[in-house]
């Protein structure tokens, strides 16, 4: 058990994590100051008899005060953010050089689509694996997800990958896993009452395992 | 109940909407331009139309100010709407 | 003239003779008709409730017969074990209860009804007949989605967010007649909203008493008249799309249909441009009876009346352009991910504000935790919670791991739970009286409350953690995933503590049932408040006033230099005070 | 304030409390009505306009399936039962009820012609092929699908959209109609509108401009582009 985000296997570890950290400071230190500001006021302001509280109407300056903090934080995490969000799903930012793998999702199944030995998906020496996706490590891998049925989507935890798979769209996405090993990919939109079991094994490899894996399960297609 | 303002010439507004109109057709079918011209000034004159409705008929050039924003609100809404659910084309 | 004052004084002075059937059930009396609300959608509270006490059952104790599962038929829970299909139905039927039927009418319904006319000083609602409508059309809704709990193939199954094409076509989704009833009572339930809305604008803008300027409204009906320009507004692009919804299901067209040609994107658009204005409408009328409270609880003016005022216009106008937060990882233009992730960070800044501005008042003022004060004060903590927990999933790169996780499940759950509920658990206490003329018991409401207040942080705390490690939303059986078996012991603790947290509730409706006969009787102002509708007896009788009282300021004069108790009701006159000028309205 | 005593239970403060909108009630809870129709009809307007620019094929041209000159002459009879319904709020702004009635007559035959065309239009529409679900088969537009006249992909598209805003708009103008006729008979007729209070014909006819110019948008949008 993991008392934290998943395993980090893959380079969008790095900034979502750190991101998600910084978010957790700027939040933790509002959070502390708002419940142990209220826990103070209702330990030191409760009741007494013969006191009248103080009568004002409020304080411009520190209005001002609490308005501009969260303003300029805000916009200053939209900045970031949004930097590395260009960086993960911008239009333009998957690798030229990625290494594409065709993955259709249906009712409740993933089928995976291996470009073969060309490296290029649509060609003849394509072929198709159920509910196993292997990839090799250290290589930018884009997925380009097509739907048969209804919306599923993409996403395994340690790669912090996910993108919605929508019928009728040709989705685009892209990782690059750090850390061979066996991962899961799960469905995590409501797809139909298999969607618990809608699950794939995802296995790093290095690229020689991979290209063995592949010249292997290529034949066992072709079968 | 009394109207402090004075009355537009109904008719006029009506002869208008029905040139327009008349406009419009032409437009669609008999004019040889091309066709997201066509789209623009389509478009521009059903907003015309639907303006002069407005303004006139439902008497909204003689309304006070916060009651023309009552009717105007939702224009913008609907235009955000159509505009981000048309983007996802361009991507 | 004539005839209205000839009944309008009829409410202290004389007796009511209408008919039963007039005053109790097809009541054109605002407050009769927040009542109808209130009772109507406690039991679809109750309803939801239940739901969610299933599917705890099935993620703590996956495979095991729950109790009393017997009563459910084959199809859904053989022999007591819930299937699948049954699962998806109580993911789906949970939401929509608790949104539409019960967090929303109880906010809007109860409140908007109950309060807006006693609040501004008037006799009724400016249309009392499309209110009763109002009421009714909801209620059609309500039974209509009840109703598809028993048809044969089951209850809608698509989640409650309905997302297409699982929604449109019978096929994907294995459900039929309960697809179609969904749409149906939703359509019911948007009509409903409508001529609730377009009442309480036109009240709340025409009938307001004499002197009762807008800055002198109490922030409840500032947030309630904000909350129904939203629904006014919103709710009919909900009908658009559940009537579009219903045409895909029944005579075959095809907008949400990609394999004929329609977009899948198009119904989340729909959606959500209604439901992320829908997710200010469940929380701005909670945190408008909060500030009432908290200032009464306090004994003191609330902090920054008119930036609390503007808070709730800025909440609300930015509630439009931040739907796309929903779809952030949906295949979405990217670039307008981005937008709408900036429009999403800025709404955090008039929440912060709202909430800076309620310390601000508790700050230095003498607090009285009588039980609405408490739950109160418990929505200020709660929501600050839930509020925070957004900012991560604004963040669209953190968004990509904790989108559609139990982290969604846990900020939503804080967000409506202990932001709305807690609101509200403390305005029906609060308000009681002039409902009902008696008091609901105080040591239960303190049981009540703090046992609520730790069952609740136990269930949906915990949440937070799974959903950072990944646990997916609306999973029948999370241990068919590896990484997710070591947390097994996480959901059974989080089913427990719901247990706990739904038995705590029964503390709370038999405190209201019991309070209704044998409840203290209420005096005219229990609280010692300042609203108008404290000048009326408990219970507020028929008519409200027989002349409706003058307003002399504003709503939150606590502690007043001016008087030796510690408030001073708007409408009581002092020596000092000008009659308001008497505008005669143009036109008539 | 005299419109007001309608019901027994509608009881008014005395005075307002500062000058709202300086607009009686129902003419302010119409306006408010509207307003969410905007947004109503935004949605179908907007679900065509989104539909249609992300359609992957092209889109049926305009005057193949809908007949344009028919629907024009609809479009004018709208237009005119407009014009007769203001008359008709200027008839009795002058204190002049028989002319308010006569004006309000003809807006309802007006809308009445109006709905009947489109039940007309919409027979026609199905015997020729075109329904909800696009293009039946076997009828006269599925050959012209089939010969390339038509294209086939957003026929579907073609006929849920059409049908639904069209729809939409033609409920309205009955339910315009069937409001007119219960105020002609109710109101108009006992004489009970005057110079004083025409509260029912300025709000009613609020409404009827509005699905005017609904149909003005949806007329230039689904038949001429």
């Amino acid at each position: 058990m993991h008392w934290w985000l998943p395993l980090k296997a893959s380079t969008f570890t790095g900034p979502i994590d750190g991101l998600f950290l910084a978010i957790l400071i700027i939040t933790g230190i509002a959070f502390v100051l708002v419940e142990v500001g209220l826990i103070w006021f209702v330990v030191k302001y409760r009741q007494r008899p013969g006191r009248k509280a103080f009568y004002t109407h409020g304080n411009t300056r520190a209005e001002v005060i609490w308005t501009t903090i969260p303003a300029v934080t805000m916009v200053a995490l939209g900045l970031v953010s949004n930097h590395y969000w260009v960086q993960i799903k911008g239009r333009n930012s998957i690798p030229p050089n990625a290494y594409p793998i065709g993955i259709h999702a249906k009712q409740f199944e993933w089928q995976i689509t291996y470009p073969g030995a060309d490296g290029k998906l649509g060609t003849g020496d394509d072929f198709t694996v159920r509910n196993q996706l292997h990839v090799p490590v250290g290589r930018p891998i884009m997925v380009q997800l097509s739907s048969e049925d209804v919306i599923h989507s993409f996403y395994v935890p340690q790669f912090r990958v996910r993108q919605d798979v929508v019928p009728g769209m040709d989705i685009k996405a892209w990782f690059q896993a750090t850390v061979p090993g066996t991962y899961e990919l799960g469905c995590s939109q409501l797809c139909g009452l298999g969607h618990y079991r809608m699950r794939a094994q995802v296995f790093v490899q290095t690229q020689d395992d991979y290209d063995a894996w592949m010249k292997q399960a290529a034949q066992e297609a072709s079968q | 109940m009394e109207t402090a303002h004075k009355r537009p010439n109904y008719i006029l507004i009506w002869v208008y909407l029905a040139v327009l109109t008349a406009a419009e057709l032409a437009l669609a079918f008999e004019l040889p331009i091309s066709r997201n011209l066509k789209l623009v000034l389509l478009l521009f004159l059903a907003v015309w139309k639907a303006a002069l409705v407005g303004l006139f008929f439902m008497h909204l050039k003689f309304e006070r100010w916060n009651l023309r924003i009552m009717a105007i609100i939702p224009l913008p809404l609907a235009v955000i709407f159509i505009l981000a659910g048309m983007s996802d084309h361009i991507w | 003239m004539t005839s209205v004052a000839a009944t309008a004084h009829g409410a202290q002075a004389h007796h009511d003779d209408r008919s039963f059937v007039r005053k109790y059930i097809f009541s054109t009396d605002h407050k009769i008709i927040g009542i109808q609300f209130l009772f109507v959608s406690l039991f679809f509270l109750l309803v939801g409730g239940l739901l969610a006490m299933q599917m705890r059952w099935q993620l703590g104790f996956p495979g095991k017969p729950m109790p009393g599962g017997g009563v459910l038929p084959e199809t859904m829970a053989p022999g007591g074990v819930i299937l699948p299909e049954y699962y998806i139905q109580l993911v789906t039927m949970h939401g929509t209860f608790m949104v539409f039927f019960a967090i929303m009418p109880l906010l809007v319904g109860v409140f908007a009804n109950f309060l807006i006319p006693l609040k501004i000083g008037t006799h009724d609602m400016a249309f009392p007949r499309i209110n009763m409508w109002s009421f009714w059309t909801f209620l059609i809704g309500g039974v209509v989605m009840l109703s598809s709990l028993f048809v044969p193939d089951g209850a809608a199954r698509a989640g409650w967010t309905m997302y297409a094409p699982l929604s449109a076509r019978h096929d994907y989704s294995g459900a039929s007649i309960g697809q179609e009833l969904w749409s149906v009572s939703i359509i019911f339930v948007g009509l409903s909203s409508i001529l609730g809305s377009l009442n309480y604008i036109t009240t709340i803008i025409n009938n307001r008493a004499p002197g009762m300027t807008w800055f002198r409204l109490p922030l409840s009906v500032w947030s309630l008249f904000i909350t129904a320009i939203l629904g006014l507004l919103a709710l009919p692009v909900l009908s658009g799309a559940a009537i579009m919804l219903l045409f895909d299901q029944i005579i075959g067209t095809h907008f949400f249909d990609p394999a004929a040609g329609g977009q899948a994107l198009l119904w989340q658009h729909l959606f959500w441009f209604f439901g992320h204005p829908e997710v200010y409408i469940l929380i701005l009328p909670a945190m408008g009876m909060v500030s009432d409270i908290i200032a009464n609880g306090s004994r003191k003016p609330i902090f920054g009346y008119h930036s609390m005022v503007f808070a709730i216009v800025a909440i609300a106008f930015l509630g439009w352009i931040v739907w796309g937060h929903h779809m952030f990882v949906s295949g979405m233009n990217p670039t307008l991910g981005s937008s709408f992730m900036v429009s999403t960070l800025v709404i955090a800044v008039p929440s912060a504000v709202k909430t800076f501005n309620w310390m601000g008042t508790m700050w230095r003022g003498n607090l009285r935790f009588h039980v609405p004060m408490l739950h109160a004060v418990a929505f200020v903590a709660m929501f600050v919670i839930g509020g925070l927990s957004g900012i991560f999933m604004a963040a669209t790169p953190v968004d990509m791991q904790i989108h559609d996780t139990y982290f969604i499940v846990a900020h939503l759950h804080y967000v409506l739970f202990g932001g709305s509920l807690f609101a509200l658990f403390g305005a029906i206490t609060y308000w009681y009286p002039k409902m009902f003329g008696r008091l609901m018991s105080e040591p239960w409401g303190k049981v009540h409350f703090w046992l609520t207040f730790i069952f609740y942080n136990c269930t949906f705390f915990p949440m937070h953690i799974t959903g950072m490690a990944g646990e997916m939303r609306r999973l029948y059986d999370p241990n068919q995933y590896t990484f997710l078996q070591p947390w097994q012991p996480m959901r059974v603790f989080i089913s427990i503590s719901a247990f706990l947290l739904f038995a705590t509730q029964l503390i709370f409706f038999v405190n209201f049932w019991w309070s209704l006969w044998k409840g203290q009787k209420a005096p005219q102002n229990p609280w010692e408040d300042n609203g108008l509708e404290w000048s009326l007896p408990s219970p507020a009788p028929h008519g409200n006033w027989e002349k409706v009282p003058t307003v002399y300021r504003g709503p939150y004069e606590f502690s007043s230099p001016q008087v030796a108790e510690d408030y001073l009701p708007q409408y009581k006159k002092l020596p000092t005070d000008r009659e308001p000028a008497r505008v005669p309205l143009a036109g008539h | 304030m005299t419109h007001a005593a309608a019901t027994v239970d509608q009881m008014q403060p005395p005075y307002p409390a500062e000058r709202g909108l300086d607009v009686y009630n129902k003419k302010l809870g119409m306006w408010v009505f509207l307003a969410s129709e905007v947004m109503f009809f935004a949605a179908l307007i907007g679900t065509y306009v989104i539909l249609r620019f992300g359609a992957t094929g092209e889109w049926a041209r305009p005057g193949i399936v809908l007949n344009i000159k028919i629907t024009a002459f609809n479009t004018f009879l709208l237009i005119c039962s407009s014009v007769s319904m203001v008359k008709a709020y200027a008839a009795i702004q002058d204190g002049d009820p028989k002319k308010m009635r006569f004006w309000l007559l003809m807006t309802i035959l007006g809308g009445a012609t109006f709905v009947g065309i489109q039940i007309y239009e919409y027979v026609h529409l199905v015997e020729h092929g075109f329904v909800p679900s696009g293009v039946r088969e076997g009828s006269e537009l599925a050959a012209l699908v089939a010969n390339g006249t038509l294209p086939a992909a957003t026929m579907g598209l073609y006929g849920s959209t059409f049908f639904t805003m069209t729809g939409f708009h033609g409920f309205h103008v009955t339910c315009g109609v069937i409001s007119m006729a219960y105020l002609y008979f109710t109101k108009a007729l006992p004489g009970k509108y005057s110079k004083q209070d025409y509260g029912g014909i300025e709000t009613v006819g609020l409404y009827w401009h509005f699905v005017d110019l609904v149909w003005i948008i949806l007329f230039t949008i689904v038949y001429l582009i």
